[in-house]
């Protein structure tokens, strides 16, 4: 047998990106070959955040598991909430109220703001623009105050619950999110300054980390990585779940196939945002926030089986919820956008790619390791 | 002879504190442009004491060892080789040993060592990040070479004394208006020698972190520290005396290199970093091509 | 169109199952020896060209294990999920790795949290979420996490119930106020 | 009696060997071969007796008449002085060679007793007639033997000398017809009585057939394919009979030939050199190589013919013809057993020799007759002059790539041949015995370079680098063979090179340490390759440098087109960029200390010569100072950056070399007092440190095996006196301040400002930036980094290697320190000289000054060492303790370094400069070479069309040329 | 080719100028980036304007070896441990652990889960922990304001507690971590 070349010790050097690595979003690692400071091989390792989430909530009750299921998305736990109130929802066909329908399409869109806004300043902090990461962040933090004075959480939110919600809005919280919204757009000219029209940052990203339209049927790739690439898919408007039909936006989608493109793709995703959250707000009917449910501790949710999809700010979120008509769930599996990007697409793109580029590939998928290992 | 010792002294120990207080400044103005407080002035020096006063620390071997050491020493010749005060004889320290090609090579010494350092750590990273360094370092030397022969050339004097001595005459006699290519290329090889982004691919965190120290601890990293805090401020020093006319004063000196570096430290935030071949190309085309204008305007 | 989906599925598949149905959304039930095939079908005759996730339950008490298999229809915009039941012990079900590179990930999942082998795949057996594990894999239904973790980190400490409003109260004022209470929608 | 007894005795065994009964047993062959033996070793020893033993004064003769009457009745025999020393050859060349025959094909010595009778009478005949008699005996013995002998494309050869010498025939007895006719006479006299058309007549016949014999250019097909065709044992001795009696008979009869003008000769022979070693250089068999090299010297001597007259030609003749005759035998006794694999470092010598003869090397005999001919030919025929030297350029190409393929195959059984170095010991002797005869014209003064502070310089360089080669060269590996006696050799006569008084005397000085270092290059494992490559190129400098001598007309150097070819010469063994190939090629092949050698110290003899050009010539300013300076910057920066992306130890230094030379060519291109001084400084400087890093890299090699940098790394732990050694040599010629390096930077920067050509300063100063790159991948690449548990065995080198380097690098300390101890010396020899512009540098005390720059080595090295001390000393009493953890305790990302082997970062190590770089076209030398190779090579092709191994063309070639030459000569008339 | 000596006991030892050192070290913390679980997200704004760790001195270096704090930003999966462990053990003294979230404390909501440990205290000497689940910018500023308390009175000493107990923690740790293949020693 001979030797891999992709491999061979004495023509590579065997690198890890990660855990402990500055450059890797959250837990994971990326185990390399390297031909001079050009990748031959790559290996995704995932699994540092491994809890056993899917064994966790067999073993609890159905509402039990709300608490568990945000953790499954760190930086936009909305989703999981959503996905899997709407998968019991479907299951125990209990309606929601309008009201409801509408203070939680809010709290998705507030959430994917909050995480794209990172993202977008944090595909300039992995080139090295430490400027626009702070400011990401910084924005990110307005919205998360909203977040803390609706639901009481800055991050786990637990707000999503079946039926509904668990609050209804507080006093002068619509003028609020008006005044934070205002506040990003007016920054947000000087963002686009600091990134997208930074020659540098151009260097950096355009041409880099191409994703082939091919490989999103190929892969099963959605989100900006696949809208960067020419596809229109966003859950929202092939399956509107809540209120999104009622809403006017087009679906975000460029052709550039870079990092570059997805970049402008997850800013232009920033601007819907904030253009949905304006909608919203003035659209809320008025009307009770959750509907009765029966005693939790003893809710049996009936047998069935349903995968539930929702649009993450990286893309198709699923949940595919098995009852077995028991007090707790039977099989909770989630699919996250992460799964293909991180492990399967992220290993193909970086063959060839330079070490500089290894983390701004991975940031420019947005990576969210829990989600892959739950 | 005593009295030119404690000069060497002062300098040096003027040019540590002044050096690492302009680190810390500039970690405050970055802080500013990021909306922040930022730290305290003088956070450098606490740093600095602390990892001096860790108690434990590891080497991978004799060249790690020696490398920071390596690094002070560079700094230092090229701190003493240059004239502090014009006018003041008694700070011109070493300056009478050598002249800018003295100069220019004497700069490497350090860098080598922490090279060496860095390769003996056996840290791929460290090693990659030195690749990565004398492949621009040989670009930006490119550029910084053609300008100060440029500006030598053109003041018909190798010797330092001899380029500030012609600078006295007045603000627009200063090289940088006197040879405003040459100073332009050469302001922006400083970025690099800086390792101040969109250069800074050295330690580029995200990619190698964090590049040639990254095996260094304690006490070997508070040396690192000081001696590149030493090192800035000669190199500012040098660029003072080279482009800005000297400096007349001491206080004028501190003005002078503190705009020096908040230039540095301003472009710096703004701007990502370039992969190591554009960094390459960049600095092949830009300043080398403004710095050859002035050359060959002198040739002429 | 999803109708059309069905039709075509029944006619391959007279065994078929149909588990539910909506707009965009199928999920059947085939036979263990029929599931690649019905998959492999949607992939080439149906404009299921993408592969979503495959999943497995434990149905320990039936001595099976369903996999599911969800594909997508990227140009119609439709879900399909294919299950079929295994025999739960020493399940094998053939790889799709070769088919689609990201079923190779979903299978080294399965493998490690179930058991399920998927010969086939090159990558099989590398480590994926678990590392060094050496207890039945931990999915299935006969492990018990709570014992397990009582045996492997140790007892839980007892814990203290606080209540935290008895600390909050003073502070905050308006917060201490039964739920909901300022929480109405403004006019 | 004693004439009886000599035809007696050899006719005896013939009539044994007939007699044997036809199933031979081991004992009988003993018999008839040893009776034979003595039998033809009786007529050597005869014909010393009888010969005119005084080669002094060829024209000595005696007649010896044979039969009855007078020729062409009788045979007519005149025994010359040297057809006495040819018939030596050939008896020597028959008694070593017939045990082989002997023993495989007892039936044949009969036929090669034929051959030799055939032969001797050729030599000696002196009459027309009995010539053709003779010719038709070694016709039929030729065709006799091929046919005879085992090899399997025998028929072939044998029907071609068959078809050959029957037109032969039919010409040469239409000229004997007309001769006779015309003149009545059939002496070879007769040929210069006849006039008018038949003398046109005779000389065209007999011409095409002399250069049908000969097997010179257009008519060589059949002599090509006879050598291909013909068992190496029967082309052996043919080649020394035979051919070589055909040489001398045409060499008689040439001149005799009443055709007028003979330039003509010279003509043909010029252009068929040049064509045919033109063809040679596609030629794969040995035996064609060889044969084109026959053909070559058929051509000699035609030009020879054509040019010289009297004793000067005849000793040409008999000097060139007799040795390659036997070079070409031995060459052919050693090609048997090619087949065998295994190989000796002896057979490589043994082989080398013979092929140095032919190529012309000094001190060999064949040089001593090439350069008296060559030089006749420089003085009074210049094109002529051009096309041998091309011609014989070409032809030591492919007599070195022969070498180089062949000389691996030949097994230790090569001693078993005494046949082979029988020729190669008679080689051997001759050279020795000639040389003592050409002895006065060497010259010891020195006079070549006036300046005794600067011999003595390079008297001191080159004595020094190859006294701290050889402790070390028992430090051998693996297959290298022993390579100190040739070390020493070629150090010796380098050391004597500037002594040199004269163009010959440097050339012969300059040749010997050159092909005395391929000989020690031959000895590495696997060297072949770069041996050859070291002799094509040395011998293209030598022949570059020995027409610029033969033209300098009796002086050393001559101003313009000489100089101009002997800087070449000095470029090209420097291994400017462009004939960079061989040294990239040879360093690293080199075994052992050897490449230290050669790069720190052989080379220097180019500078040297450059110096001496410069000097004789324009009195120190070369005309093509700044065209030379240019190319010096840009090979600076082009090896530079192939020094950087060089994947192996000892190729990285050789680039460095090529990129470290080009800076003392910037020098001696300013042809101002600072700039001569940089470039001798540098020359110093590079001796020391390059002969340190070589050593170091000798050293690594010795205890690890490998100069790959991927199989390396890690090694300070193991060999820290290696590491510091090479540190501080490397530092230095990086030109970082304290270290010597600097101060030849500082110079040339200096200097080159002076003159005002800043291009070629921003030119060195980036080559000298970019030194910075390899110079850190040469130090990570061996010395630091993860140690490959391969390697774990190696320890501290040895102090033979160790010493030296040792030594080396105090000396660089110390110049470094004090580069005044140099400069002291160096800048008061060069003021003396009146042809070098500019101001000295001004010395005070430490200080050094130019008009714009200062520079205080001292001063700048007592405060680095200060600043160093003190740190040091700090560090060292504030109680810092640090622990030492391994090389693979390392944070790694939180994960486990695998193993050091993969961890250790090595290939493509400059990966992002080689893609910044990729918008540069690449032009690889090594492609344009290539270019050109293929030029020449499909020009060879072209030519080789001629020889389409059908017999019938051969003939119609020879019709051909017949009638060609009937028309030339005739309408010159 | 690795560490093979145990660690020198620190012992008590009086360092000249102690009082001063011990400012300076508590008031530059270097914190290794390393986020090993969800608590990794509120570090981030911990970095800028509106919390801004700078102020404090604090800073993120990318290597262990330049660090002082660690900080396990929540529950730890025992393949995350054992990089913890390397990570850990290659930080220079003095050296301090900061855990997040009540997951570390107890295993708090992942108190049954088979992955992750629940007490982290067995495994690695925590100096300072921060409750909530997640806690928030200002609870780990303050947890950061408790640590240079701790390190200014000189009594932030898990470091010198986990040389000393060394053999403790291996024997802990190597009861979880299944695939033990660390060296014993990685300082």
């Amino acid at each position: 047998m001979g030797v891999n070349p992709a491999t061979d010790p004495k023509k590579t050097t065997h690198l890890f990106f990660g855990p402990q690595h500055p450059g890797v979003t959250g837990n994971m690692s990326i185990e390399m070959w390297f031909d001079g400071d050009q990748v031959t091989k790559a290996i995704t390792h995932v699994g540092y955040l491994h809890r056993g989430f899917e064994k966790l909530m067999e073993k609890r009750l159905w509402i039990q598991n709300f608490p568990l299921v945000c953790r499954i998305c760190v930086p936009e736990p909305d989703i999981n909430e959503e996905c899997y109130a709407l998968a019991i929802e479907e299951l125990a066909g209990i309606e929601v109220p309008e009201r409801a329908k509408w203070i939680r399409t809010l709290v998705l869109e507030m959430g994917r703001l909050a995480m794209n806004l990172m993202a977008f300043g944090g595909q300039a902090g992995t080139v090295g623009l430490g400027t626009g990461a702070m400011w990401g962040i910084t924005f990110r933090d307005f919205v998360l105050d909203l977040f803390e004075e609706l639901t009481g959480a800055r991050v786990y939110h637990i707000y999503i619950q079946p039926g509904g919600v668990r609050r209804d809005l507080p006093r002068g919280f619509r003028k609020r999110v008006h005044l934070v919204l205002n506040k990003i757009e007016k920054r947000l000219p000087e963002f686009d300054r600091l990134i997208l029209n930074n020659a540098v940052f151009k260097l950096r990203t355009k041409g880099i980390g191409v994703v082939k339209p091919e490989w999103i049927e190929e892969y099963g790739l959605v989100g900006p990585v696949a809208r960067g690439s020419g596809s229109v898919r966003d859950v929202r408007k092939d399956a509107p779940y809540e209120i999104y039909d009622k809403l006017d936006f087009d679906v975000v989608t460029e052709t550039g196939s870079d990092i570059y493109t997805r970049a402008i793709v997850r800013r232009r995703d920033i601007d819907l945002s904030i253009s949905l959250i304006r909608q919203i707000l003035g659209g809320i009917p008025a009307g009770p926030v959750a509907t009765k449910l029966p005693n939790l501790t003893e809710w049996r949710v009936p047998a069935g089986e349903y995968y539930s999809r929702v649009e993450s700010s990286r893309g198709e979120y699923g949940y595919y919820v098995v009852s077995d008509g028991s007090l707790k769930p039977r099989r909770v599996h989630v699919r996250g956008p992460s799964y293909v990007h991180a492990v399967p697409l992220l290993e193909r793109m970086l063959i060839g790619a330079n070490i500089a580029d290894v983390s701004n590939i991975m940031v420019s998928l947005t990576t969210c390791p829990p989600e892959i290992e739950r | 002879m005593l009295s030119n010792i404690m000069s060497i002294l002062l300098t040096v120990f003027t040019a540590l504190v002044w050096g690492l207080l302009l680190g810390g400044i500039s970690r405050t103005v970055t802080a500013k442009i990021h909306g922040r407080m930022g730290p305290r002035v003088t956070q450098n020096f606490i740093d600095v004491w602390k990892l001096f006063r860790k108690t434990s620390s590891i080497h991978h071997g004799g060249m790690f060892w020696l490398a920071p050491m390596f690094r002070i020493t560079g700094a230092i010749a090229v701190l003493l080789m240059v004239p502090v005060v014009v006018g003041q004889n008694i700070t011109y320290n070493m300056s009478f040993a050598g002249d800018v090609f003295l100069l220019l090579y004497i700069m490497f010494f350090g860098c080598l060592g922490m090279a060496l350092g860095a390769g003996n750590s056996g840290h791929p990273y460290a090693v990659i990040a030195v690749s990565r360094g004398l492949a621009q370092m040989s670009s930006y030397e490119l550029s910084f070479s053609v300008a100060v022969v440029a500006i030598a050339v053109g003041l018909h004097t190798f010797r330092i004394e001899g380029i500030v001595a012609a600078q006295q005459a007045g603000i627009s006699s200063w090289n940088i208006f006197r040879f405003p290519f040459a100073s332009a290329g050469a302001l922006i090889a400083f970025l690099p020698m800086q390792m101040a982004y969109p250069f800074g691919i050295v330690l580029a965190p995200q990619e190698i972190p964090i590049g040639p120290p990254t095996e260094y601890s304690s006490r070997f990293l508070s040396l690192m520290f000081s001696g590149r805090a030493l090192f800035s401020v000669a190199k500012l020093l040098f660029f003072v005396n080279l482009l800005f006319g000297g400096a007349s004063s001491w206080l004028s000196l501190l003005l002078k290199t503190f705009l020096l570096y908040m230039y540095t430290v301003v472009v710096s935030s703004v701007f990502p970093r370039f992969r190591t071949e554009q960094s390459i190309k960049f600095l092949w085309l830009v300043p080398t091509t403004l710095a050859l204008v002035d050359l060959v305007r002198v040739m002429l | 169109m999803i109708d059309k989906v069905k039709k075509e599925l029944e006619i391959r598949f007279p065994l078929l199952k149909l588990v539910r149905e909506q707009h965009n959304y199928l999920h059947v039930k085939v036979g263990a020896t029929s599931a690649m095939d019905a998959v492999l079908t949607a992939k080439t005759s149906l404009g299921f060209t993408t592969l979503q996730l495959i999943s497995a339950v434990d149905w320990m008490e039936n001595n099976a294990f369903q996999v599911t298999w969800i594909l997508e229809n990227y140009s119609e915009q439709e879900v399909l999920l294919i299950s079929a039941y295994f025999p739960r012990k020493n399940c094998v079900v053939p790889s799709l790795s070769q088919i689609w590179p990201a079923a190779s990930a979903f299978e080294r999942e399965i493998y490690e949290m179930f058991g399920i082998s998927f010969p086939g795949n090159p990558r099989e057996g590398e480590d994926f979420l678990l590392e060094g594990w050496k207890d039945i894999p931990p999915m299935r239904r006969d492990f018990e996490t709570e014992e397990y973790a009582m045996r492997t980190f140790g007892e839980r400490q007892p814990r203290e119930h606080i209540d935290p409003r008895q600390y909050i109260g003073d502070v905050v004022g308006e917060w201490n106020t039964p739920m909901g209470r300022n929480r109405e929608e403004e006019k | 009696m004693v004439k009886a007894l000599a035809v007696f005795l050899p006719l005896l065994g013939a009539f044994i060997n007939a007699w044997l009964p036809g199933k031979h047993s081991k004992a009988s062959r003993f018999v008839s071969y040893t009776v034979l033996t003595a039998g033809l070793a009786f007529v050597v020893l005869l014909s010393i007796q009888l010969g005119a033993w005084n080669l002094a004064d060829l024209s000595n003769s005696v007649i010896f008449h044979s039969g009855v009457g007078s020729p062409p009745l009788s045979i007519n025999l005149e025994i010359t002085a040297g057809g006495t020393l040819a018939a030596l050859a050939m008896y020597a060349a028959v008694i070593f060679s017939i045990h082989r025959f002997a023993l495989h094909t007892p039936k044949s010595q009969p036929l090669i007793l034929a051959m030799l009778t055939a032969s001797l009478g050729l030599l000696f005949a002196t009459d027309i007639f009995n010539s053709f008699v003779f010719l038709e005996i070694g016709s039929i013995a030729t065709i006799g033997l091929t046919a005879a002998s085992r090899c399997g494309s025998r028929w072939e050869a044998a029907i071609k000398v068959a078809l050959v010498s029957g037109l032969v025939t039919i010409l040469y007895l239409l000229a004997v017809a007309v001769l006779y006719r015309s003149t009545g006479m059939l002496t070879m006299a007769a040929l210069g009585s006849l006039s008018g058309g038949a003398a046109v007549l005779v000389s065209i016949l007999l011409l095409t057939v002399i250069v049908t014999e000969l097997k010179a250019f257009p008519l060589a097909g059949w002599g090509l394919d006879f050598y291909q065709g013909a068992s190496s044992n029967v082309a052996g001795l043919y080649s020394a009979t035979w051919s070589l009696a055909v040489l001398m008979w045409a060499a008689k009869v040439l001149p005799l030939l009443p055709i007028g003008n003979p330039i003509i000769y010279a003509w043909i022979g010029a252009g068929g050199l040049v064509l045919s070693q033109l063809a040679g250089l596609r030629a794969g068999s040995a035996g064609r190589i060889l044969g084109y090299s026959t053909s070559a010297y058929a051509s000699l001597l035609l030009v020879a013919a054509g040019t010289t007259t009297g004793a000067f030609y005849t000793r040409t003749v008999l000097v060139l013809m007799v040795f390659s005759s036997l070079s070409k035998f031995s060459l052919f006794m050693l090609g048997n057993p090619w087949k065998n694999r295994g190989w000796s470092g002896y057979g490589t010598v043994l082989m080398l020799i013979p092929v140095l003869l032919l190529a012309g090397i000094p001190p060999l005999p064949v040089f001593w007759a090439k350069f008296a001919f060559l030089k006749h030919l420089a003085l009074h025929f210049p094109v002529v002059f051009y096309a041998v030297l091309a011609g014989l350029f070409l032809e030591a190409v492919y007599l070195f790539r022969f070498w180089a393929d062949r000389s691996e195959k030949i097994s230790v059984k090569a001693f078993s041949k005494p046949s082979a170095v029988a020729g190669v010991f008679i080689i051997l002797v001759a050279a020795i015995w000639i040389t003592q005869l050409w002895w006065g014209q060497l010259d010891f003064s020195g006079s070549i370079i006036a300046s005794s502070t600067l011999r003595n310089i390079f008297h001191a360089l080159f004595a020094a680098g190859t006294l701290l080669c050889l402790p070390g060269v028992f430090k051998r590996i693996g297959s290298e063979r022993n390579y100190w006696f040739w070390l020493l050799i070629s150090g010796a006569s380098l050391t004597l090179l500037p002594a040199a008084g004269n163009g010959i005397t440097f050339y012969i000085l300059w040749e010997i340490s050159a092909f005395a270092a391929v000989v020690g290059v031959s000895k590495g494992t696997g060297a072949r390759n770069g041996a050859f490559w070291y002799a094509v190129f040395a011998s293209f400098s030598g022949y570059l440098l020995l027409a610029g001598i033969l033209l300098s007309r009796g002086s050393f150097v001559m101003a313009g087109l000489p100089a101009l070819l002997m800087t070449l010469a000095a470029l090209v063994k420097l291994g400017q960029f462009g004939t960079h190939l061989w040294n990239v090629r040879t360093y690293p092949a080199a075994p052992g200390t050897m490449p230290a050698y050669l790069s720190g110290t052989a080379s220097k003899a180019a500078v040297l010569l450059l110096v001496a050009v410069a000097l004789n010539a324009t009195g120190g300013a070369l005309p093509w100072g700044r065209a030379m300076a240019w190319a010096g910057a840009l090979t600076a920066l082009a090896g530079a950056v192939l020094a950087a992306l060089a994947p192996d130890y000892k190729k990285l230094l050789a680039y460095a070399s090529v990129s470290q030379i080009g800076y003392i060519l910037v020098g001696l291109g300013l042809a101002s007092i600072l700039g001569w001084t940089a470039a001798l400084y540098h020359t110093v400087h590079h001796m020391i440190f390059k002969m340190a890093l070589f050593l170091g890299a000798a050293s690594v090699l010795y205890r690890t095996g490998t100069t790959r940098f991927n199989n390396l790394g890690g090694l300070v732990k193991k060999m820290p006196w290696t590491f510091a050694f090479t540190l501080i040599a490397v530092i230095s010629f990086a030109g970082i301040p304290p270290l010597a390096g600097f101060g030849g930077k500082w110079l040339l920067y200096n200097g080159l400002v002076e003159a005002g050509w800043l291009p070629i300063l921003i030119v060195a100063m980036f080559a000298s930036v970019v030194a910075f790159l390899y110079s850190y991948r040469l130090l990570h690449g061996v010395f630091l980094g993860q140690l490959s548990p391969k390697n774990a065995h190696a320890k501290e080198a040895p102090l033979a290697l160790l010493l030296p380097q040792g030594i080396l690098a105090a000396s660089i300390m110390v110049l470094g320190f004090k580069p005044t101890l140099l400069l002291n010396i160096l800048v008061p020899a060069l003021k003396a000289i009146p042809g070098l512009s500019g101001l000295a540098p001004v010395i005070q005390g430490d200080m050094v000054l130019t008009t714009m720059g200062t520079w205080n080595a001292w001063m700048v090295g007592i405060m680095v060492m200060v600043v160093f001390g003190i740190a040091f000393v700090f560090y060292w009493i504030s109680g810092h303790k640090p622990k030492y953890v391994g090389q693979l305790d390392i944070g790694f990302a939180g994960e486990m370094p695998p193993s050091a082997d993969e961890v250790h970062y090595s290939n493509n190590f400059f990966r992002p400069y080689t893609r910044a770089l990729a918008f540069l076209p690449r032009i690889h030398a090594e492609k344009i070479f290539c270019g050109v190779s293929k030029t020449f090579s499909m020009l060879g092709d072209g030519v080789r069309m001629l020889f389409t191994g059908d017999g019938r063309t051969y003939l119609a070639h020879s019709l051909l040329f017949l009638v060609l030459l009937f028309v030339f000569l005739n309408g010159g008339m | 080719m690795y560490c093979n000596h145990p660690p020198e006991k620190p012992g008590d030892k009086k360092e000249v100028l102690q009082k001063i050192t011990n400012m300076a070290r508590a008031n530059s913390l270097w914190v290794t980036g390393y986020g090993t679980g969800c608590g990794a997200i509120e570090l981030r704004p911990l970095g800028t304007s509106r919390f801004d760790m700078e102020r404090f001195g604090i800073a993120m270096r990318p290597t262990p070896r330049q660090a002082d704090v660690l900080i396990i930003s929540g529950y730890l999966s025992t393949k995350t441990l054992k990089r913890v462990i390397r990570v850990y053990e290659q930080i220079q003294d003095p050296k301090y652990i900061m855990a997040l979230g009540s997951c570390t404390i107890n295993g708090g909501m992942y108190f049954d889960s088979y992955n992750t440990l629940n007490v982290l205290d067995k495994y690695l000497p925590v100096d300072v922990y921060v409750m909530g689940c997640m806690p928030r910018p200002e609870s780990i500023i303050d947890g950061f304001s408790l640590l240079m308390k701790k390190i200014k009175e000189g009594r932030a000493t898990g470091w010198k507690h986990y040389k000393e107990n060394l053999d403790y923690y291996r024997e802990n740790q190597k009861q979880i971590i299944k695939n033990w293949d660390l060296p014993d020693y990685n300082w």
